[in-house]
């Protein structure tokens, strides 16, 4: 007969609210990383709850597997598609959302409102007796013998499913890769002398890359500190107004 | 029963003409109408022996059968292709063949100018045929062959011109007023295939006796529809006038001579229906006085001489049905009549076609006028016939229709006084619009116009008028002589017993109906011969003239009461077909395309859309364990 | 307590899932509230394990997460095919289904 | 080998023969079509030369186990309904092959693909009145439609598609309800003495049935049968695929497949559920009333030459769905007899109608006009065709018609009175467009159509040649069909009326 003893009734009532209320967040917050963050937290909850429960096994594996792996694999996809675009939450689909929170009410309401009308027909068990000769054996016992089918064929699943992945990901190139002189060649074809020197780096507003040309202010005129004042002094400080971006081909070029 | 094997070619001997000569095409042109006469000729010569052989025989064995195979034989249902000659039909087979063979010696001189006159040889073969078959046909369904038959001849005769959109209209119209006759003839032949399970003349004969008034008043008035459609009695006349658009010469056999009279013939035949049903009886005798009033009526109104004419015929076959309908007293009356009418109504309409074969094809009378001078032959001619209508003695008409009033005075009681006086009245109204045909066309002063030459036409056409004038002339006398005819056609009819007592002594009947026509003459002279005509129809005339000039509103009856429904029932049903049953089934197709289209539109292509149907429907689901485990 | 407990917050979990499947269009978002409904279904499997004292509950909650983790490769595989060829990851711009 | 089964193989060769002529020899391709009709119209006449009238059961029968687990038999044999219907279709065949040497041109495939059409249908034609076994004949029922589907989407005018959609969706609805039942049927017989589908056995389950449900079986197959025939209100496709098909499509689908639903009222509906007849036949025999007149406005109302001729199909099929539903020897032998010869009638009225349309490029009456000036022998074959179409006594269709009546009134006369009233409507619808078309003045555009030729002569001249033939002597198909049809009366213990007035009262 299961005897829940304290502390645990205690770490229940500390972490469900805190689990459900991360839930919450993953499904409020704009940006998907937050979102990822939260879910990490929720699995974690998870986790120790399975182990509150007896299945330290796959406590282990849900931190291992889930928190370990899956949120990861989740982060750098997010890094991929773009870790800082934060998602508009205004609906598009007229209707839909009043619907599906509606319809996620009653779920929720009747499902909740069946598990306290359920009945098992006995009183909850609890695992020591499944539990004898260890948790890990005992999964064991039960996954090479009952389960071995499933098992292997979950495994076979599990291979496929990185097949599957790693064809879907690869990227079939339809043309050579542009060598580095290929590329220097289209730089200069393109007319600008601009152009040749290379994009700008990151985060940067210039559209030259030149010593002597001054960087644009957030408005688009050209900032005079930007210069070096020895290149000021000589007289060597080119005039910024091509520059501006009211002047500039601001077409972008897709790099391939 | 005596049975013979050469009756068929009385039939068959024109139905090989017709179909030689419309199969033939154009390389029969040259000999297409000598053939055709030819053969008409030998079909009366084949009718001409028969009479030697019926006469050769005693009295009770003059009918002759021919069974030529089974036609139809289904259960109860058996009828044969037989022939049946008996005194009766004899005196058809010669005046149809007769008649007919003298129509197709003028048709030829007649047609010589038309290029199509071997089809009209071919359709005139055809005709005959069609009548020889439906006067011998042994029970009502081989009449009914012939009946039809003559329909079909009719209609392709009177659409002969069928270029002219009124003729070809005009021809439409009798053959569907036609249909409706046969349909009262086609429900007599059911009721009686019902009742009396048979529909040979022998059989329904038989059945006759031990039947039932109602089935028998019920064939009758059938019998009495058909023979109205056929014979352009009331209310089937309308379509006769317009008959008139065929040549002349098929105006004088067909709807003159010949086929319209078939009603009579029918309602002759079938005596012992009629004998045995009183109602049945009255109606014919009804139906026979309205049409002779209506259309000599009408014949007083007409200024075109062709349906002058035939509103004569209309008139004069009114007699016949009335005598027809006098029973065994005026069933030979009503025959005799017929076969004088067909002389001398065919020698007029042949002397009309002569008229208008030298007026360059003008029907108005009122063009017409001192053409005596001019076609003296066509004026003797005509005149002879012209006697013989009114009922001059000793012309065929006197005798045939004295006959007819008398026996009408003698049908008793206030019904015979009126149907006598009815009788008379028509016959000084025939002495009024027939006189007004001659004087207007012979004997007044010339109205036509200077570029027209009228001369006699050639022997081809007057050799037949002067053979009919004869008749014209003799029948009358011929068939009347020991009451010849009477005698002839008493086995047909049965023995009855004579009217020994008679309304109004003979003479007297005979002296009223000539003051009838003297009447009728004196007017006509007066108001035609010694009066001024115009060449144009007056127009300020009294709205009686005006109504009988439209043939008394007939056409315009038939157009408001059938035509116009009809065509607006037509419309409505064209539109309910298409709006409302198609409408339907259409219906079933939009639906579901509507439905299809409405679905689609749930099908968004967003995932998250399709994820809310899971959810609704998950939602549902644990709804219904909700529901079920409560 | 009881071990009931477990299983309300499990249909909570998984309800917030099933919501934020269908709200967010960010298709990883939408990928992890997936993740989310797995793993409060493995919840109740463990719950359910313990209430009736056997282990097959447990088993089975493994077996979900090697299925969930294959999913998530193969998924987020098609995510980054479908940016690369879209430049977006909003699951609203693939619906191509409609056509 | 069976006399029946060759004659279905002959035309199935024929096609083998077409399918391997090349593309480009198109004549040879006729030729070949030709010559295998004309091989199976002899063989027709053949087996109708060596039929015993005699004999009310099922003759040159074969049987060869189809598909064994569910009782299913491939098995032919003809009475003689059946073998009138053969009769004509057979002889049909050459002559739309013949009619239409040209049809093949201006549709969506090859000629090739035309004929064989053609000669596949030609064989489902023999085998859905021979078939003996119902579910052979459901399934021949159904397999029609296909290459019908296809003569009128692929090959026809106007609205093809349209029309052969509606054609098939139609007839695939009857169908269906006709499937319920033979299955329904199915299932009593395995209660009742074994599976089968033997027409012979299965007319003995009705004992079997509560009234209900030998009713819901029997709409299920008159239904089917109403649309094929068709019977107002179900006949709205006929004038639409009649009007879009070829020529000779029509003549198919208006003389042979549209048959095939009176044939199936009285093989089926009659002899399968004669309770249930009787329980319907005062609907029925209203409904064929309504046709016939309504047909008979419609065609009177309709400017389309194609669409009139179907209209006045429409009203000749009530004749023949009251005829069949009178019980009467009359009646059933009447509506027997007008089958064959509306086959005919229509054959001749659509044939020619198709040349005269095909000449001018125009369907609507009033752009013709004059034409028995201009083309004498075509004007004259579509006048006798009109006139056999209204029942004229010495051609054909008067005997069947006339018959009809007379049957149909000994026992149910308010009905043959109405329809009597169709034989005015007849003329008048018949009339109009001859008026219309061939006589008045020559129209503008009219003045210079050839006359027909030679080979359109010979395609029609026998049509004309059995619509007067069997105008004066019908005996030789009324032996055959007389003792088929008193055969059927016996089995549904009818007796002929008798005369309520005669002498032996």
């Amino acid at each position: 007969m299961l005897e829940i003893q304290t502390p645990e009734t205690i770490m229940f009532w500390i972490l469900a609210p805190v689990a459900v209320l991360a839930a919450l967040g993953m499904l409020l917050v704009k940006k998907a990383v937050h979102s990822a963050l939260l879910l990490a937290w929720v699995m974690i909850t998870l986790a120790i709850f399975y182990i509150a429960q007896d299945a330290v096994f796959l406590g282990i594996v849900q931190i291992v597997v889930y928190t370990g792996a899956v949120m990861m694999l989740f982060l750098f996809i997010l890094m991929l598609v773009g870790v800082d675009a934060s998602d508009s939450l205004t609906e598009t689909i007229s209707g839909l959302r009043p619907i599906a929170i509606t319809a996620a009410i009653g779920f929720g309401g009747i499902f909740v409102s069946l598990i306290g009308r359920a009945t098992i027909g006995h009183k909850p068990y609890g695992l020591e007796f499944a539990n004898t000769n260890g948790n890990v054996e005992g999964l064991a016992q039960k996954l090479f013998s009952t389960y071995v089918w499933p098992f292997e064929v979950i495994s076979a699943l599990l291979v496929t499913a990185a097949l599957g992945a790693m064809v879907l990901a690869h990227h079939q190139r339809t043309i050579a890769r542009p060598s580095q002189r290929e590329q220097s060649i289209a730089r200069f074809r393109t007319g600008s002398l601009g152009g040749a020197a290379g994009l700008p780096s990151p985060g940067v507003f210039a559209r030259h890359n030149a010593v002597d040309v001054p960087a644009l202010l957030p408005d688009g005129s050209a900032a005079p500190t930007s210069i070096s004042a020895t290149l000021k002094a000589r007289g060597d400080m080119l005039e910024s107004q091509s520059f501006e971006l009211g002047e500039v081909d601001n077409t972008v070029t897709e790099e391939k | 029963m005596t049975t013979s094997t050469s009756l068929v070619y009385l039939i068959a001997l024109p139905l090989a003409g017709a179909v030689i000569l419309l199969l033939a095409g154009r390389r029969a042109d040259k000999w297409g109408h000598l053939l055709a006469t030819a053969l008409s000729a030998s079909s009366f010569g084949v009718g001409l022996y028969q009479l030697s052989q019926m006469l050769s025989r005693p009295t009770e064995e003059r009918a002759v059968t021919q069974k030529l195979f089974t036609w139809i034989s289904v259960g109860s249902f058996n009828i044969d292709a037989g022939i049946l000659l008996d005194q009766l039909s004899i005196c058809f087979v010669l005046l149809i063949t007769g008649v007919g063979t003298l129509i197709h010696i003028y048709s030829i001189s007649y047609m010589s100018h038309d290029e199509n006159r071997r089809r009209f040889f071919a359709y005139l073969n055809l005709f005959i045929a069609s009548m020889l078959l439906l006067v011998l046909g042994d029970s009502y369904l081989n009449l009914y062959v012939g009946w039809e038959g003559v329909g079909l001849a009719s209609y392709l005769l009177i659409g002969f011109w069928n270029q002219k959109p009124a003729y070809a209209t005009a021809s439409k119209k009798a053959f569907v007023m036609n249909r409706i006759g046969d349909m009262g003839l086609s429900f007599a032949i059911m009721i009686a295939f019902a009742t009396l399970g048979s529909v040979s003349f022998s059989g329904v004969e038989e059945a006759s006796h031990t039947a039932s008034q109602a089935t028998l008043t019920a064939i009758g008035i059938m019998l009495l529809i058909a023979a109205a459609g056929k014979s352009a009695q009331f209310p089937l006349q309308a379509w006769l006038g317009d008959a008139m658009a065929g040549p002349t010469p098929v105006s004088a056999l067909i709807h003159a001579a010949t086929m319209v009279t078939a009603g009579v013939y029918l309602i002759v035949r079938s005596h012992f229906i009629f004998d045995a049903a009183p109602t049945a009886q009255l109606l014919v005798v009804l139906v026979g006085a309205v049409t002779l009033t209506f259309g000599a009526l009408v014949g007083t109104a007409k200024d075109d001489i062709k349906k002058a004419l035939a509103a004569s015929t209309m008139s004069q076959i009114g007699y016949m049905i009335l005598a027809a309908g006098l029973g065994p007293a005026g069933y030979a009356f009503a025959i005799m009549h017929l076969l004088t009418h067909g002389f001398f109504k065919a020698g007029m309409f042949l002397g009309a076609g002569s008229v208008m074969h030298g007026m360059n094809d003008q029907v108005n009378m009122r063009r017409y006028g001192a053409l005596r001078k001019f076609m003296p032959i066509t004026f003797a001619t005509f005149g002879l016939g012209y006697l013989a209508i009114i009922g001059v003695p000793p012309f065929a008409g006197f005798y045939s229709k004295d006959a007819i009033i008398e026996t009408a005075f003698n049908a008793g009681g206030i019904k015979g006084i009126l149907l006598g006086s009815t009788a008379l009245l028509g016959a000084a109204i025939t002495a009024f619009y027939m006189t007004r045909v001659m004087v207007l066309t012979f004997t007044s002063p010339e109205r036509w116009e200077k570029d027209q030459h009228p001369h006699e036409s050639p022997w081809l056409m007057w050799l037949p008028m002067a053979i009919l004038a004869i008749g014209s002339v003799s029948t009358g006398f011929l068939f009347t002589r020991g009451d010849s005819l009477v005698h002839w056609l008493s086995p047909v009819f049965g023995e009855h017993e004579a009217h020994e007592e008679h309304f109004l002594p003979v003479i007297v009947v005979s002296g009223l109906a000539l003051t009838a026509v003297v009447i009728g003459v004196s007017i006509a002279l007066v108001k035609y011969q010694f009066s001024d005509v115009d060449a144009e129809a007056p127009q300020n005339v009294s709205i009686f003239t005006r109504i009988a000039r439209k043939d008394l509103l007939q056409d315009s009856f038939n157009e408001s009461v059938f035509m116009r429904p009809g065509q607006a029932l037509t419309r409505l049903l064209v539109k309910t077909d298409d709006k409302v049953i198609d409408g339907t089934v259409r219906l079933v197709g939009t639906t579901a395309i509507g439905t299809g289209s409405a679905l689609r539109k749930t099908q968004t292509g967003f995932a998250r859309s399709y994820a809310v149907l899971i959810l609704i429907g998950a939602v549902a689901l644990i709804a219904g364990i909700w529901v079920v485990t409560q | 307590m009881s071990p009931y407990n477990y299983l309300y917050v499990a249909g909570l979990l998984f309800t917030i899932g099933a919501v934020g499947v269908v709200v967010r269009r960010n298709a990883i978002v939408v990928f992890m509230c997936i993740e989310l409904m797995l793993n409060a279904a493995n919840l109740t499997l463990v719950t359910f394990s313990r209430i009736n004292g056997t282990l097959d509950g447990q088993v089975v909650a493994f077996f979900t997460m090697v299925v969930a983790a294959c999913e998530v490769v193969v998924g987020l595989a098609i995510i980054v095919t479908i940016y690369r060829s879209r430049r977006s990851a909003s699951i609203d711009d693939a619906s191509l289904l409609k056509r | 080998m069976n006399a029946l089964t060759t004659m279905m193989l002959l035309p199935i060769l024929g096609s083998l023969l077409v399918a391997v002529i090349p593309n480009d020899q198109v004549l040879r391709i006729k030729q070949a079509a030709l010559g295998t009709t004309l091989l199976v119209a002899i063989s027709g006449v053949l087996v109708w030369m060596r039929f015993d009238s005699a004999n009310t059961s099922f003759q040159f029968t074969q049987s060869v186990a189809w598909i064994p687990s569910f009782g299913i038999n491939y098995a032919v044999g003809v009475d003689g309904l059946s073998l009138v219907l053969i009769l004509m279709s057979v002889l049909l065949a050459p002559i739309v092959v013949l009619a239409g040497w040209n049809e093949s041109e201006g549709g969506r495939w090859s000629a090739k693909v035309f004929y064989i059409l053609i000669l596949v249908l030609e064989t489902m034609m023999i085998g859905v009145f021979a078939a003996t076994d119902v579910f052979l004949f459901y399934v021949i029922f159904e397999a029609m439609l296909i290459p019908v589907y296809f003569l009128i989407g692929g090959y026809g005018s106007g609205e093809r598609a349209a029309a052969a959609v509606k054609f098939l969706l139609y007839s695939l609805f009857g169908g269906l309800l006709m499937l319920a039942s033979i299955i329904g049927l199915y299932v009593i017989s395995g209660r009742n003495g074994g599976h089968t589908f033997d027409i012979t056995k299965l007319s003995e389950m009705h004992n079997y049935m509560s009234s209900t449900t030998q009713n819901l079986l029997f709409l299920g197959f008159f239904i089917a049968f109403a649309i094929k025939a068709p019977v107002w209100p179900l006949h709205t496709w006929l004038p639409d695929a009649a009007a879009s098909a070829t020529p000779g499509t029509s003549v198919l689908l208006l003389g042979v497949l549209d048959k095939v639903g009176t044939f199936g009222m009285i093989r089926f509906c009659l002899a399968l559920f004669p309770d249930a007849s009787k329980t319907f036949t005062p609907i029925i025999m209203t409904l064929a009333v309504i046709s016939i007149i309504y047909g008979a406005f419609l065609a009177i109302g309709a400017t389309d030459i194609k669409r009139l001729i179907a209209y006045t199909s429409i009203s000749h099929f009530g004749f023949i769905t009251m005829g069949i539903f009178a019980m009467t020897a009359q009646g059933h032998s009447g509506a027997t007899l007008y089958m064959f010869n509306h086959g005919f009638s229509t054959a001749a009225l659509f044939l020619v109608a198709g040349w005269m349309s095909a000449r001018r490029g125009s369907t609507t009456i009033a752009d013709f006009g004059g034409l028995q000036r201009v083309t004498p022998v075509m004007a004259w074959s579509f006048f006798i065709a009109g006139m056999s179409s209204l029942a004229l006594p010495g051609l054909s269709s008067f005997v069947s018609e006339f018959l009809v009546l007379v049957g149909t009134f000994t026992r149910y006369p308010v009905a043959a009175i109405i329809a009597t009233f169709g034989i005015v409507l007849a003329a008048l619808y018949i009339l109009i467009p001859v008026q219309k078309a061939l006589h008045g003045p020559t129209t503008p555009g009219n003045e210079n159509l050839p006359d027909l030729n030679l080979r359109e002569k010979i395609a029609i001249a026998p049509v004309i040649a059995v619509i007067v033939a069997l105008g004066f002597y019908p005996s030789p198909l009324l032996n055959v069909i007389n003792p088929a049809s008193a055969h059927v009366l016996e089995l549904q213990g009818f007796t002929d009326p008798t005369p309520s007035d005669s002498a032996g009262k």
